[in-house]
């Protein structure tokens, strides 16, 4: 188990170098760092206080390791709106992103997974066929497009919920919907294929030829083999929590790293933009370690590759 | 039948290890698939080669092709060496050597018509005009027993009998002197089998060209074969004439091969193996079938036989025991064969 | 999808359906696919004869009557889907929106598509530390949800409508290049490829004439997967005013300029919206239909 | 009534029939095999008996277990007889195992249901369950998982799952044609051993005819979703009746004696949707004539105990020592 998931790690660290090396490549292709940085008006001891701490005099493998000591230590520069240390502002912002996205995690997986499950147990009835239509239209309309349609409807016409901001738990509710609709989709139509195909397999007739009742076949033996390809879809959204309400904020003003980001993106914060790509990079990650761990938990083949080679 | 020529195949020696290792970081563990096999093939001559899963014939079969490059041994063909697999003159020679394969679907192109299929030998290696490639393709399609209207058709609409004659059909087409079947019939069912058994053998006496039959069914080799190798986990055991090897094996894993065939109406005492074949990523020390061997002594666990002819009947067989230089732990069970 | 059998021929019999139905051998086309395909033609009119079809030019200001009603709402017939906040045709920009919109989502699909192809053919055919290094793009390609990584290119490069293609071309690429590789490499080991790879065939012939065909009929499916993806993230960035800037219009800034106006004049929102979600609702429904019959094992 | 009686059994997949009137009777304690080649029916006359077959299939006619119908039987009362009464064993043993759950549970659940059987008590009768159907060190491979054991060994650990029930009757669905043909000896001589220790019916279903004829004392060779010859098995190899069982004898190479051409059928299966009319056999068989077309032939007794479906079946005094062995059947070949 030790040794799947040292791999697992090293796996992770690679990407997490790739992600810092794409930000320090993107940034310094977009033109002199310091300048996009602290913007061009900005006074030129500015710039070159600027220049200096980041070492950009300095050949380019020294500012590419002086940037990862950055990164690690935390020191990601100032915000050009405010001046605050841009880790500050972004950290600030993560609970309110979180009050959304675990509630609408929740939903994900308390609809999505039962109805998938349903569907596929009941192939072709009423039932299935709702959910697949309900699925195929949570992925075709877009979460602003259907953020807009609940403002309209629940707040300018009925008037029941806030269209936007941040001061009480109703504001919450629409953008949890709107968030839930979309992710249960997502993954009662996952969840569905992932059982009609365990559904297919022979140790499933096997679990029947043995007398077992059909209840009890699908909940010991189907269940937890469908559990596996699942786990990879509730992992990516796991990752997603911090980035995934990027829209859904912006359009309900909800003060969270989403809408940080795209303000950030508007006007060019770019010290900003820099901290909060990199923090969503890394809960990704840690969001994919965790489902690798799962994996190993739940499928023993995984398992049994240090198992076996042990034996 | 030895041909007056060179042999037109050769191998000396060869060896194949796998690197098998788990996951990122996982120790790498080293699996010999094949370890020490030597083996020659003269024109019109059949050597069957016929052993259970695992112990390396499909290996040996692609190492002679050249697909793969041996870790050890050489392997010459018409006399000369085997360039490596990818190289142009590699590519040159496919025009001498051809492979039919275990699943006639999947070796054959859903998209492409058979037609087209058997003549894109013609095509790659550039041999007669268009016109004498069509004469050729009709001709070669007859020859396996392929209905004209046939070529137009895509290889899910055939039969798998059919598929199984389109691929050799575009195997035979540049005539080739070396045809490589590795499972052509472990795939089809029992009808269509003997089918392609007949095929095969009257494709081999009216072109005179040599063939390698890899199979796991002693049946079916002993049907077609001039000459047949039993293997055992990446290692020739015994080789000679296929009635001989049926009639009286000498290696007793051969024994127990010919003894557990299920036969109709055979009432012979049965050798049953015990265990599994071992892990050859761990081969057992001596003669890897010391563990199972009923007659295995103290020179088996340490020494590895060497496969030499007998005495008695020049039959070429790796055991001490067949070979006298070590008595058998225990009388070894006379296999009656019905 | 409510599988309702119906005789094209019924459905006005046009030749689309009728070319179509020789597809679905068997049994009929379900009337879903037949309205989805018929939706998607009527879009890919619209996008090729924007400029005849569209009544004014998307820029003109009718100041006078600015925000006024579409006719089902009791508007004039002068502006069939009354106007917006600067008095300019919405039908006319919608129109041109929609061009915008198919012209950059397909661009983005072949992108991706071509992207992903090469690189997973790339990594199926030299293996070893070549492919290691593809398949540790992908894992990162898959660290970063893709809107972000979007956003942050954006931020530092500007917008430009090639840098916003190219960018949405990236969207979908590991998908491909994960099919390509595992496809060819399940041909080149025991598959078809294998045995012409050993009839001496060289390799272009054999990615050319043998391996993308075969796998030409799966790419299709999840392009018509991918291309909704696309045409929903380009309407998300555009609606964020980071996509398609002004004077240039597409489906997501006409949602996004539209929002100020939701209470009092929401149909300049609802008209793309609504194009948006049918159009990516068609494309999903027909991928899923294509998927079915071209290759079940893809679910 | 025999133990087992399936009458007049047919399923359709759709358009397509697969089985078009399978009658079968198993008497306590017989081994039955059941012959023929892929397509023909064999696996979905037993699947179909146990209602194993997914819900698009129709079935019709009737299976008496000890006198009474289980076909389409309600749940409560099938679901007893699955394993309690009749086990299943299939084809590919890894597949037909649940990749992650531990063999020891998976033996153990049958034994909970059918005996309930648990805790300490149901742990010791895996162990001696697993020790009976040979599988090395069953103490310490009780929490293995089926991806850690080989072939023959996960074939061992499903033959243990069926004998939990204790059942009457065990069917063997193409038991070892994934395995190699050593451990194909195991395993059909473990068969015969357990068959012998428990006294259980047994049908083995294979498209070898040699594997049937040594483990079976009766056969019935299938073709195209029917029944079309069925007999002890000696008299299977000495006078086989039908053209189509004559034709899969002449194309098994043979072992011993001189190396004769093989006897290939023309021809291939038809498909289930497009059976031809009159005997399913005619296009391919070569004494068919216009009256093949015609008439569908219900199985024609030969001798006592022996039965084939063709108008040319030939009735013969069956002598009271009946030759085993290829020699006779040669020889009997050439005279015709």
């Amino acid at each position: 188990m030790l040794q799947y998931l040292l791999s697992r790690l090293l796996r992770a660290a690679v990407s997490i170098v790739m992600v810092v090396t794409f930000v320090f490549v993107v940034l310094r292709m977009s033109g002199d760092p310091a300048t996009v940085i602290m913007g061009a008006d900005a006074p030129p001891e500015a710039i070159d206080a600027f220049r200096k701490a980041w070492g950009l005099d300095q050949p380019l493998w020294v500012q590419y390791f002086a940037f990862f000591e950055a990164v690690f230590s935390g020191e990601l520069g100032r915000s050009m709106r405010d001046g605050r240390d841009v880790v500050a502002v972004v950290l600030e912002r993560v609970p309110s992103t979180l009050a959304l996205t675990i509630p609408a995690f929740f939903v994900n997986i308390a609809v999505g997974i039962p109805a998938g499950v349903y569907a596929a147990l009941h192939r072709n009835s009423l039932i299935d066929r709702c959910v697949m239509v309900m699925a195929v239209t949570g992925f075709a309309v877009p979460s602003f497009i259907l953020a807009m349609l609940l403002v309209l409807i629940f707040s300018v016409t009925l008037g029941w919920l806030p269209s936007a901001g941040q001061d009480s738990w109703r504001n919450a509710i629409l953008p949890i919907a709107t968030m839930g609709f979309g992710g249960a989709a997502l993954l009662a139509r996952f969840t569905r294929s992932a059982m009609l195909e365990v559904l297919g397999q022979s140790y499933i007739r096997t679990a029947s030829a043995k007398g077992l009742p059909w209840s009890a076949v699908v909940w010991r033996h189907a269940l937890q083999n469908a559990a596996i390809p699942t786990i990879t879809i509730i992992g990516f959204m796991l990752g997603g929590l911090v980035a995934g309400a990027v829209v859904v904020e912006s359009v309900f003003s909800w003060p969270g790293v989403g809408r940080l980001l795209v303000v950030s993106v508007a006007n060019r914060d770019l010290a900003v933009v820099q901290a909060v790509v990199l923090m969503i990079a890394m809960t990704m990650v840690a969001a994919n370690m965790v489902v690798d761990v799962l994996y190993g938990l739940v499928d023993p083949r995984m398992q049994g590759q240090a198992r076996a080679a042990r034996r | 039948m030895s041909g007056g020529t060179a042999e037109l195949l050769e191998a000396r020696d060869l060896a194949r290890s796998y690197m098998m290792h788990r996951g990122f970081l996982g120790r790498t563990t080293q699996v010999r698939a094949v370890d020490g096999v030597s083996l020659s093939l003269s024109r019109g001559e059949t050597l069957g080669l016929v052993g259970e899963s695992g112990c390396g014939k499909s290996t040996t079969a692609r190492l002679v092709l050249g697909i793969e490059p041996p870790d050890e041994g050489a392997v010459t063909f018409d006399g000369t060496a085997m360039p490596r697999s990818g190289t142009s003159n590699w590519a040159a020679l496919r025009r001498r050597m051809q492979m039919v394969y275990q699943d006639p679907l999947q070796a054959l192109d859903k998209r492409l018509t058979i037609g087209a299929q058997v003549a894109e030998p013609l095509d790659i290696h550039r041999i007669g005009t268009s016109a004498e490639r069509r004469e050729r393709v009709a001709a070669v399609m007859a020859e396996v027993g392929l209905q004209p209207h046939h070529a137009a058709r895509h290889p899910q609409s055939l039969s798998g009998g059919q598929r199984q004659r389109a691929v050799i059909a575009r195997a035979l087409v540049t005539n080739p002197d070396l045809l490589v079947c590795d499972e052509p019939i472990s795939a089809l069912d029992v009808s269509i089998q003997a089918l392609v058994l007949n095929l095969l053998m009257d494709l081999q006496e009216r072109s005179g060209m040599g063939m390698l039959f890899v199979s796991h069914d002693l049946r079916a080799v002993r049907q077609i074969s001039h000459r047949v190798a039993v293997m055992y986990l990446g290692r020739i055991v015994e080789e000679g004439e296929p009635d001989a090897v049926l009639q009286d094996p000498a290696h007793p894993y051969a024994q127990a091969l010919v003894s557990a065939i299920p036969h109709p109406g055979k009432t012979a005492a049965r050798v049953i193996l015990q265990g599994d074949p071992p892990n050859p990523a761990n081969r057992p020390s001596g003669c890897a079938f010391h563990p199972r061997c009923p007659v295995a002594t103290a020179t088996c666990r340490t020494e590895v036989p060497v496969l030499k002819p007998r005495r008695s009947d020049g039959r070429r067989v790796a055991c001490h025991v067949a070979h006298g230089e070590a008595a058998p732990a225990r009388a070894p069970t006379m296999l009656e064969t019905c | 999808m409510v599988d309702a059998t119906s005789s094209p021929a019924g459905t006005g019999g046009s030749l689309i359906t009728r070319l179509l139905s020789r597809f679905a051998t068997g049994n009929r086309m379900p009337l879903l696919i037949v309205i989805a395909i018929l939706w998607l033609v009527l879009m890919l009119a619209i996008a090729v004869s924007a400029d005849l079809i569209s009544p004014y030019r998307f820029t003109q200001m009718d100041l006078r009557n600015r925000l006024s009603l579409p006719v089902f709402m009791g508007g004039s017939w002068r502006h069939v889907l009354g106007t917006d906040e600067l008095g300019r045709d919405v039908l006319s920009r919608l129109i041109t929106s929609i061009r915008m919109s198919l012209l950059i989502a397909f661009g983005a699909t072949i992108i991706g598509a071509v992207i992903g192809v090469t690189l997973g053919f790339v990594a199926a055919h030299f293996r070893g530390i070549v492919e290691q290094a593809v398949l540790a793009l992908v894992d990162f390609s898959a660290a970063i949800p893709f809107l972000v990584l979007a956003l942050a290119v954006l931020a530092f490069f500007g917008n430009s409508l090639v840098l916003f293609v190219c960018l949405l071309g990236f969207h979908a690429w590991e998908r491909y290049a994960r099919i390509a590789r595992g496809l060819a490499i399940s041909g080149k080991t025991h598959g078809y490829a294998a045995a012409v790879h050993q009839l001496g065939a060289s390799p272009w012939r054999l990615y050319g004439r043998h391996i993308l065909p075969n796998i030409a009929s799966t790419l299709i499916v999840s392009m018509t997967l991918a291309f909704p993806e696309i045409i929903l993230l380009e309407s998300g960035l555009s609606f964020l005013g980071l996509g398609i800037q002004p004077p240039d219009t597409s489906l997501g800034n006409m949602v996004g300029f539209g929002r100020e106006y939701l209470s009092s004049a929401p149909w300049i929102m609802l008209a793309p919206a609504f194009v948006i979600t049918v159009t990516a609702l068609c494309v999903s429904l027909l991928g899923d239909w294509l998927r079915d019959r071209l290759d079940p094992t893809l679910s | 009534m025999a133990f087992v009686e399936i009458e007049n059994l047919s399923v359709a997949f759709g358009r397509s029939m697969a089985l078009r009137g399978i009658n079968l009777s198993v008497e306590r304690g017989e081994a039955v095999g059941l012959v023929g080649e892929s397509g023909c029916g064999k696996s979905v006359t037993w699947l179909a008996a146990l209602g194993l077959l997914p819900a698009s299939a129709t079935v019709r006619g009737s299976v008496w277990l000890d006198g009474k119908d289980i076909l389409g039987a309600p749940k409560a009362r099938l679901e007893p007889v699955r394993g309690g009464r009749i086990a299943m064993i299939f084809q590919d043993p890894a597949a037909s195992l649940n990749p992650v759950h531990r063999i020891g549970r998976q033996i153990g659940e049958a034994l909970t249901l059918h005996r309930g059987m648990t805790g300490e008590r149901a742990k010791a009768e895996v162990i001696r369950l697993m020790d009976q159907v040979g599988i090395p060190d069953a103490r310490n491979r009780i929490n293995a998982y089926p991806h850690e054991l080989s072939g023959g060994q996960n074939q061992r650990v499903m033959i243990a799952m069926a004998l939990a029930g204790e059942p009457e009757l065990l069917v063997a669905d193409e038991p070892t044609t994934a395995l190699d043909v050593t451990i194909q000896a195991q395993i059909l001589d473990l068969l015969t051993t357990l068959r012998r220790d428990t006294g259980m019916a047994m049908v083995l279903i294979s498209h070898d005819l040699g594997v049937v004829s040594e483990t079976c004392s009766r056969i019935a060779v299938m073709y195209a979703g029917r029944i079309v010859e069925e007999a002890p098995s000696g008299q299977i190899f000495s006078h086989p009746g039908h053209p189509y069982t004559r034709g899969l004898l002449g194309s098994l190479p043979p072992l011993t004696g001189p190396r004769r051409r093989l006897v290939a059928i023309p021809g291939s299966v038809p498909e289930a949707a497009r059976m031809p009319s009159g005997c399913a056999f005619a296009p391919r068989c070569d004494l068919s004539t216009e009256l093949c077309a015609q008439v569908d032939p219900a199985p024609l007794p030969l001798a006592d105990d022996h039965s084939a479906a063709c108008v040319f079946a030939k009735p013969y005094q069956r002598n009271v020592h009946p030759v085993a062995g290829e020699g006779a059947f040669a020889r009997e070949r050439v005279l015709q």
